[in-house]
């Protein structure tokens, strides 16, 4: 049913509003909210695998979040607001691929693998390659994401820092750092970019003990609340915010 | 008069409802046989239509009926309701405002609507209204009213070629106003724009026409502020039906703000509609046609000019503003950047010369008409920035700027009331104890002292005032029909007191949100002496309520609450003649107190219940005397009403970012006597939060195209709660001293006062830092704040 | 399609157009008209009720969605009599009568349901707690500060077997293996 | 929506000039669009599938060319309707030679939208824009690297 025309709907908080709008209308609908196999937090082995139709709401609410992944906790926490969040899915999230969503960030510094399931078998896609392009993935149009599973990254510092437009609440800059116990950094930015993208460049900097500039090279978004020069300078304010969170 | 519920902070009466979910909005009612209604609108801010084919839209299963420009060109537009004429004399240019854009015309806004599809469900209605295909020549557009003036800007109407509506100016002599600046030690200049809002009231418009058939009789449920005006205006100018055969009904309404004043094309729409088909049509906008045809509010730019001599005095003021009408003359539009604005530019200031002059213009975009404060928002807007530039530039303290030129105290009885250079007649005033209790709630010594300290950190910290002048309870109808209003701006209200005492009290004021309610039954409960269970209002139904003019420019109790005085009065003079004969005593001997008439000096009494009775079965009863207890008035004022009150921002802002912080708001009102201190403060809250909205976050982008680009509460940013403090309110008390109850009106203080406070507090906080900028562009984006840091 | 579902307490069943949203089935088949509809971007709350036991904007939820859910509305709030009149007011519609938490009405509904949604997490919230909490609900009326002292009212009015009544939140089935 | 950009092909200026002017690697390359029929000279009926995130519809439209230079370059003027608004878009597209085997394609132009594009699509108009010119960029390098009798 995917592949031809059908859009799969988790919760529904990304796509309907787009077909109340009559900015898109699928002949078919697949709710796969309610798919067991699409629940649940767990731990396993050195991973944490959060279920594709698990709500931020629910994310931002676990134990096991909190412990191992406190900047998915937080994160999840600043997104939308508290109905969207009691709705809206991990996985109906990262497949709608907004360029100002929260989320890609955060898996793409936490080095998260996507995990998804086509007719012809599993398939797993790392974060950072996930997002081709402005509402672009390399989920194919009858596959489905089933899980995100996350390195428990056992010691590191991690951060997520929002400056949100404050009508729609959309990220201008989210920006997410994760320190592992040894020093290393991986910088991700959301909201930036017509896709989120891993900052490698300012990894390097960093790593040499350079000060770093953010975005550098990206293309970078422009629209009322904030022109391409304003959040390019965001981008580095935010940046450098993350940093003193995991200093 | 007894004074039990008068001042007290009564629970609302009609909270029960709304609590409950049962409130009853116009899109709530369904009648039997309703159809639904979806226009097809004008994607273009100014195209021709060449074509319209409905062959398909027609053909879909449940489209009962399809009405283009051409099935309705016997209907007259909407009218304007107030002629403002040019400088020289010419008449005010007033374009027609076709229900429909026929073939062959241009529809001159987005979403200047082609036709009206009706269908069996809204789903259908919607599908075919995307299945008429027009086509359209697009032709060049204008948004900004600066622009339009320019040669060779984009006509909004052949017949205009200069896109203006009309000109206008006020106050002194230019010469005069000229030479007082030339004498004057220090001028503050300040460009800028007061930006265009949208209102938002939380429930779209919704309209219902029924019409009955047998009884040849059409009914509008309508949001609405005024069912009668809009009855009025849509018999007498559009349809031309007469009155009596048409009732109309504002239901509960969710919020009005201005927007819900005008009579709008879509009401007359499903009225006609609902008589072609013979059945009730029901349109409820949705949000995004709310964006593109609710009357808009402000929309001027503006170059003003304040003198000072060396100590500080104010010399004159010069004004020249352009503001911009839309493509269509609203309502109530030419009154607004007029006399509900030049006469308000003197503030509350000794200013000795003033000139304004206005230029209105009509641009490719909606129309612009009163929102929230209506005129005097931008007047306020523009004086209280330039007192705090003044007082930046002049290295004055602007607390003391404020003190040194305040119209002396004058209470309108033994003082007369304030001549002003730009023609009002203030009533009451009494202007620095609302500065000096807001300074004293600021803590202005220590806030300074904080402020040098965080000029040090990240986060800057400042502070802006603003002292206002309002006028509202509109109006005196002599005066205002002077000024062009083609109406009267009275109120009428009738008090019937049933046989047992009980009382409906009929006024045509229209609650929106205000606690009509509550408030009104206060009033009536505590001049009858009896319980507030035993008195009931009745608004909003032009077949119950005998007339009315009303919900807009707080005058609900300055009018409308006036009226029911007057009504009351008339109650008590013919019960005192009842109790008279029931007492066997002269009139001049009693006195009503407490719900009973007295025989002065005696226990002989008679309670307002049995004088109810007697007047209903008038056994034993004054010759001559007609049966009933049953009385209408109606109240003209014999001038506004002018509140005051001290509005004062504290901000912080994020050196980085740009972004701001509103950390304290603080508002000391004075709007006279208060029957509800809770509603009041209520009310001050709700203009507050607009007026912060427009200074933070609200405004229009219109792209090169006059397309509106932020057209969805995705992009139109309001405040939430978290933008917010709690706000720190007090008041003062200055009686009206012309009206019953010694009310001004609080509708509109908050929205009045608020937006130049927090603009100036940005300001401030920004001079602190070092950085010495006159203006920043409204809304102050984090982005706009970080340029003016940073340019 | 048919659902079936259980609003405010009653088993209720329809044959709807696919495309139904759940707040359009309120309205338009049950006439539970409390629920309102004040913008078409999922943006304003207006809409607000609850779906086993948490809120969620009904504009933004088929109503196919909904199939086999328990939804409460705001007519389902207050505690009822026997004959149907309503006996107690929840303490959040007490408190927004008590702290004047309302004008026109128009979002109420919507901020008693999300209200209602943060007192079943957080029994006595800050005002911060409170704003955040409201953040995709919009009022124009108020400038939200009596909204806020209505909802502090509630909490502080709210007796305890009441708030555990609506204590339904939906903690994800989480698993971890024992120390390894 | 502004759309504006440049980029270098390795090929010379006169088969770049040849692809440009061939209808059918017209409709390959020009982002969004499926199909063209001649209508008239320099006029196609232009058929369009968008697929954009939350954006998908058929638009069906224009597509003209003016202003014709040889080896130079053209105005390419796109007009499409949907029921959720229209587009129209001018961009002059030239064609500069670096060297006998490069030339460095350029477009400055103006994508205008109206209806219900206009009023909800300002959050991602940029990144759209940034798309549509990698989009076309990518396009011609396909075009060129599936032919290789294009390479001289």
């Amino acid at each position: 049913m995917l592949a031809d025309g059908g859009k799969a709907l988790s919760g529904g908080h990304s796509l309907i509003p787009t077909m109340k709008l009559r900015l898109n209308a699928p002949d078919v609908l697949v709710d796969v909210g309610r798919l067991p196999e699409l629940k649940g937090i767990s731990v396993d082995g050195s991973e944490l695998v959060i279920g594709a139709g698990v709500t931020h709401g629910a994310i931002a609410a676990s134990d096991l979040v909190k412990k191992h992944l406190p900047m998915f906790a937080t994160g999840a926490s600043q997104i939308g607001d508290p109905s969207v969040r009691n709705r809206g899915t991990i996985g109906g999230s990262i497949a709608h691929a907004d360029p100002s969503a929260d989320w890609p960030a955060m898996i793409i510094a936490a080095d998260a693998t996507i995990v998804m399931q086509g007719p012809s078998g599993t398939r797993k896609v790392k974060a950072e390659q996930f997002f081709t392009g402005l509402f672009s993935t390399a989920l194919h149009e009858n596959e489905l994401i089933t899980q995100i599973r996350v390195p428990l990254h056992d010691g590191a510092k991690m951060t997520y820092q929002k400056f949100s437009q404050p009508a729609s609440r959309y990220a201008i800059v989210g920006c997410a750092v994760v320190k592992s116990a040894d020093g290393k950094l991986r910088v991700a930015f959301s909201g930036v970019s017509e896709a989120p993208f891993r900052d490698k460049k300012a990894e390097e900097q960093l790593s040499s003990g350079q000060p770093a500039e953010a975005a550098a090279g990206m293309s970078i978004l422009s629209d009322h609340y904030a022109s391409e020069e304003y959040r390019k300078h965001l981008a580095n304010v935010y940046l450098n915010r993350a940093l003193a969170a995991v200093a | 008069m007894s004074n039990k519920f008068i001042g007290q902070s009564i629970k609302r009466v009609e909270d029960k409802r709304f609590i409950t979910g049962k409130g009853r909005y116009t899109d709530d009612i369904v009648l039997p046989g309703m159809l639904h209604a979806h226009f097809v609108r004008s994607p273009y801010a100014h195209a021709r239509v060449v074509s319209i084919d409905m062959t398909e839209a027609k053909a879909m299963p449940g489209v009962i009926a399809i009405y283009t420009g051409d099935d309705v060109a016997d209907i007259n537009g909407v009218p304007c309701g107030w002629q403002v004429n040019f400088r020289n004399g010419e008449t005010m240019r007033e374009p027609k405002h076709p229900m429909l854009i026929p073939t062959g015309s241009t529809a001159k806004h987005a979403g200047d609507a082609v036709a009206i599809v009706i269908a069996e469900t809204k789903a259908i209605a919607t599908d075919a209204a995307e299945s008429v295909m027009v086509e359209w020549d697009e032709l060049p557009a204008v948004a900004n009213p600066a622009e339009a003036l320019k040669p060779g800007a984009p006509k909004v109407h052949e017949q205009f070629p200069d896109n203006t509506a009309f000109d206008w100016s006020l106050g002194n002599p230019i010469e005069e106003v000229d030479a007082a600046m030339a004498a004057a030690a220090h001028v503050t200049t300040l460009e800028f724009v007061n930006q265009r809002v949208v209102p938002n009231a939380m429930e779209p418009r919704a309209y219902i026409g029924a019409y009955d058939e047998m009884a040849d009789k059409y009914t509008l449920y309508t949001s609405t502020q005024n069912p009668h005006l809009i009855r009025l205006l849509m018999c007498a100018f559009v349809l031309g039906i007469p009155e009596h055969k048409v009732r109309v009904v504002g239901p509960d309404v969710g919020g009005g703000f201005g927007s819900k004043i005008y009579h709008y094309t879509e009401e007359a729409l499903v009225t006609w509609a609902s008589k072609q088909i013979g059945q009730p049509v029901k349109w409820t906008s949705d949000r995004s046609e709310a964006f593109l045809l609710d009357a808009h509010g402000r929309d001027h730019v503006t170059k003003a000019e304040m003198g000072f001599d060396a100590d500080g005095n104010v010399m004159g003021l010069r004004i020249k503003t352009v503001a911009n009408m839309g493509a269509y003359l609203s309502t109530f539009a030419p009154a607004v950047p007029t006399y509900l604005h030049g006469t308000l530019l003197q503030g509350l200031y000794v200013t000795p010369k003033i000139n304004i002059d206005m230029t209105c213009v009509f641009t490719h975009t909606v129309a612009v008409d009163a929102y929230r404060g209506a005129g005097r928002p931008e007047a306020t807007y523009l004086l209280e920035r330039l007192m705090d530039l003044a007082a930046l530039e002049m290295g004055m303290d602007p607390a003391e700027l404020r003190f040194k030129n305040f119209i002396p105290k004058f209470d309108g009885v033994n003082e007369p009331g304030y001549q002003t250079q730009v023609a009002l007649q203030y009533d009451s005033g009494d202007y620095a104890p609302v500065l000096e209790r807001g300074l004293e709630m600021l803590g202005y010594n220590d806030f300074r002292a904080a402020q040098q300290e965080a000029a040090k950190t990240n986060k800057l910290l400042g502070v802006g005032f603003s002292t206002y002048v309002e006028a509202c309870g509109i109006a005196p109808s002599a005066v205002v029909g002077a000024l062009g209003a083609r109406a009267g701006l009275y109120e009428s209200a009738q008090v019937r007191v049933q046989p047992t005492g009980k009382v409906s009290v009929f006024t045509g004021s229209h609650s929106h949100g205000q606690g009509h309610e509550t408030t009104f039954v206060q009033v009536v409960a505590d001049k009858l002496g009896i319980p507030m269970e035993d008195v009931e209002l009745v608004h909003g139904d032009s077949d119950t309520v005998a007339f009315g003019m009303g919900t807009y420019g707080s005058r609900s109790l300055a009018v409308g609450g006036s009226a029911i005085m007057k009504s009351i009065d008339k109650v008590l003079e013919k019960g005192a003649k009842i109790a008279a004969h029931k007492l066997e005593c002269a009139e001049g001997d009693l006195t009503y107190d407490e719900g009973k008439w007295t025989v002065k000096g005696t226990d002989k009494s008679i309670g307002f219940g049995d004088v109810a009775l007697t007047a209903y079965v008038p056994h034993v009863y004054p010759a001559g005397l007609e049966p009933g207890l049953d009385f209408s008035s109606f109240y003209d004022p014999a001038n506004f009403t002018y509140p005051f009150g001290c509005h004062i921002a504290v901000v912080e802002v994020d050196k980085e970012t740009g972004k701001t912080t509103l950390k304290r708001m603080i508002a000391v009102d004075d709007v006279g006597n208060v029957i509800n201190p809770m509603i009041v403060d209520g009310q001050i809250h709700g203009g507050l939060a607009q007026g912060i909205g427009q200074a933070m976050f609200e405004g229009t982008i219109y792209d090169e195209n006059a397309q509106l680009t932020n057209g969805t509460y995705m992009d139109y940013c309001m405040p939430r709660a978290d933008d917010l403090p709690l706000f720190e309110t007090d008041r003062r008390t200055t009686p009206c001293p012309h009206n019953p109850l010694g009310v001004k009106g609080a509708g509109e203080a908050g929205a009045i006062g608020s937006t130049p406070a927090v603009v100036n507090a940005v300001i401030d906080a920004l001079w602190s830092g070092g950085h010495q900028v006159k203006d920043i562009l409204m809304p102050m984006t984090p982005e706009r704040v970080w340029r003016a840091m940073n340019n | 399609m048919q659902v079936n579902l259980t609003v405010n307490g009653k088993v209720r069943q329809a044959d709807l157009e696919d495309r139904t949203l759940l707040v359009d089935f309120l309205r338009d088949n049950l006439r539970l008209t409390g629920t309102h509809v004040g913008c078409d971007t999922s943006s304003c709350g207006s809409c607000t009720v609850h779906v086993d036991g948490v809120a969620v904007k009904s504009c933004t939820l088929l109503a196919a969605q909904a199939d086999g859910c328990t939804v409460t509305t705001i007519e389902g709030l207050a505690q009822f009599n026997a004959n149907g009149t309503i006996g107690q007011l929840h303490p959040l519609q007490e408190g927004f009568k008590e702290c004047h938490g309302l004008q026109c009405g128009f979002c109420t509904p919507g901020m008693i349901m999300t209200a209602a949604d943060l007192l079943s997490r957080q029994r006595n919230p800050s005002e911060h707690d409170i704003r955040e909490a409201l953040e995709g609900n919009i009022c124009r009326c108020t400038g939200y500060h009596n909204i806020v002292k209505a909802i502090q009212w509630a909490a502080d009015h709210t007796p305890a077997p009441l708030l555990a009544d609506h204590h339904v939140w939906t903690n994800e089935p989480t698993t971890e293996p024992a120390a390894v | 929506m502004e759309l504006t950009g440049s980029h270098t092909l390795d090929a010379p200026v006169s088969t770049i000039w040849t692809m440009l002017m061939d209808t059918d690697t017209l409709a390959r390359v020009v982002p969004g669009v499926t199909r063209l029929e001649k209508t008239a000279e320099n006029e196609y009926l232009a058929i369009a599938e968008i697929k954009l995130g939350p954006v998908s519809g058929a638009f069906t439209g224009t597509l003209s060319l003016s202003d014709i230079r040889e080896n130079e370059g053209y105005t390419l003027h796109v007009k499409q309707n949907s029921k959720i608004g229209n587009a129209d878009a001018t961009v002059s597209i030239a064609l500069k030679p670096l060297s006998d085997a490069q030339t460095e394609i350029s477009f400055d132009g103006n994508a205008r939208l109206s209806g219900l594009l206009a009023r909800t699509g300002q959050r991602v108009i940029s990144g759209v824009a940034t798309t549509l010119t990698k989009q076309f960029f990518a396009n011609v390098e396909n075009e060129l690297a599936a032919d290789p009798t294009t390479h001289s």
